[in-house]
């Protein structure tokens, strides 16, 4: 203890604060997070700043000074500091680590890659026209590797292609026409490192959350209530109208396959006899016209 | 079937369907008649409109033919 | 198509579908019978599978059923 | 409808469908009986497999026309 | 399902769905009637057009069959 | 819907489904309990296998059948 | 399942579907609550039409049917 007061006494001031600010962040909000913000313009930062300026405070700060904080808190927020990248801001939030993480995945907004970046996916090039008219940039986009042709006085790309693997860097010519084509493969934002919760620190593979498998399951499991619920003749007000339908359905089927002569059968009776004289009529009248009525 | 086979036959000729014809068209063909089968048909039609239950039987008929080419 | 019903009543009832049997039964009904027209049908319906050409009807029924419904 | 609701019903129960039973079951819901229709019914469905006569469609014929989309 | 039935039983006779008539009609029918059930069915169809829900059965079988070939 | 999916939570989670459990789990959720209701559907799934009233399309027996024809 | 299930059961009565309500009926249900799978959960279904999800169930049930035969 000695030795860190000693320590701590030679940072300045602006410094202390800075710590005791952020420590004072952690501390007042429910759940912070590690941002990484390496390769993102000062601009959007200020942009995501203001639009999630109800739900969450972005803060950037030197990493040390970060470290430091950390460090001075308890529980197992210290570990946090794995997390801490080149560049990395810190987010605080009310809100569950989980919101927090989408709240992040929807400032991401699609941008151009740069000469010698890796393609984080397969980029691909889809058939169809460009806005451009005839002109150099037919032999610019070919010698990037682009099949591009005229086509309607329009250049217009030939073929759809995949003109970078995935893993693979982007060349500067393929680059800058993919800038031209307005292709832009990289989507770039706010990267949630690891949230702090409540002792718990949660990474992104966690805080991935799959919407469209949750709609799913609640679309089994309102299958599955639908369906018992039924099966068992258990009636709610969500079922009751169908179970009724059943009943009446089976009934009728009874009525109609066993030939019940009841009234509420009668015409579909009826009208199956209809279907099947008239059925077997078509084919007697295929052997002989003379074999059936003229109305047949 | 052969109660409503027998009932559309005496309707299609024009003729009124009563227990007692019911019964004549059947046993004609051989038919052991139920009585209470056929007291239950002449009961079931009251108040039926035929024709319109086979005009109904008209719009399933292209189904009919539908169905085997599946 | 009362000639049609006769033969289906005869089928039904495990009967030979005869020139005989359809006089019978028409006249059962109270029906006139052309003799030609029930020669005709006995003969086309040699060739017939009547089984068959009931169960493609059978499909049909349904949607006189489901009609009032709309 | 009534008398084959009280059919299915009893079937659902396990019990026999017989000319009583379905007198008791429509009387319980207060409604008076035609004995030829009960007879009738039963009559109707003796030999019918009910689970059988039920799962099979009576009335889907929309459904054998749509099928061929399929 | 037989609880079921008794509903459509009564409604078919013109009768109110009640507690007593379930019981009445299902204990006809030589059934050990649950009294929770008898109230439970009661309440759910407090409110619900049955004729509507019926006329629901006749769409149900085509939707059903037709939804695989979407 | 409240009771069934009240079931079908503790059957998931391997628990017996009893009057009282059902309660307790519809309270948790800030639900008032209808004791009749909870006890109807004791009732109604005694002796039933879940997994398989699950897995059983419910009502589309017509759609089931009519469906081989295509 | 029993998180959706717990969730549903919530949304059916008309309840805000938060962690601690989650973790309320899971937990009366004998159930150890997960906090992150809650957490998620709640996350997850604030961007999920729950009334979306149940219309396209009562569809899709019938379809399930009619499926395995053809």
């Amino acid at each position: 203890m000695a030795e860190e007061r000693h320590h701590t006494e030679h940072i300045p001031q602006w410094k202390k604060d800075e710590i005791e600010n952020i420590k004072e962040l952690i501390q007042s909000h429910k759940v912070f997070g590690m941002v990484r913000i390496e390769g993102i313009l000062a601009t959007k930062i200020q942009k995501i700043r203001r639009d999630l300026k109800d739900v969450a405070v972005l803060k950037v700060s030197r990493n040390t000074l970060t470290e430091r904080a950390l460090n001075q808190l308890g529980e197992s927020i210290p570990e946090m500091t794995r997390y801490l990248d080149n560049q990395t801001a810190l987010i605080f939030t009310n809100e569950s680590p989980f919101k927090l993480y989408k709240l992040l995945e929807q400032t991401k907004t699609p941008s151009p890659i740069k000469a010698g970046a890796i393609a984080p996916e397969d980029i691909i090039v889809q058939k169809g026209p460009t806005s451009f008219p005839p002109g150099p940039i037919l032999g610019e986009l070919q010698s990037a590797g682009i099949p591009a042709s005229i086509d309607a006085g329009k250049v217009a790309v030939k073929e759809t292609k995949v003109v970078c693997k995935a893993g693979e860097a982007v060349p500067q010519k393929l680059a800058t026409m993919l800038s031209k084509l307005e292709i832009y493969p990289l989507i770039v934002g706010l990267d949630l490192r690891a949230a702090y919760d409540d002792g718990t620190i949660y990474e992104p593979e966690l805080l991935a959350v799959d919407e469209s498998k949750y709609f799913s399951d609640i679309i089994r499991a309102a299958q599955n209530a639908f369906n018992l619920s039924v099966n068992t003749a258990y009636p709610t007000g969500a079922t009751i109208g169908t179970l009724l339908a059943k009943a009446y359905a089976e009934s009728k089927s009874l009525g109609v396959n066993a030939v019940i002569l009841e009234p509420g059968v009668m015409d579909s009776l009826l009208a199956k006899a209809h279907v099947q004289m008239t059925s077997v009529a078509s084919e007697a009248a295929e052997k002989d016209a003379n074999a059936v009525d003229d109305d047949l | 079937m052969e109660y409503i086979y027998a009932a559309l036959l005496l309707h299609n000729a024009g003729k009124a369907i009563t227990e007692e014809a019911i019964t004549a068209v059947l046993q004609a063909a051989g038919i052991e008649v139920n009585e209470a089968r056929a007291k239950a048909l002449v009961a079931a039609l009251e108040g039926v409109d035929i024709e319109e239950a086979i005009a109904k039987a008209a719009f399933a008929a292209p189904a009919a033919a539908a169905a085997p080419a599946a």
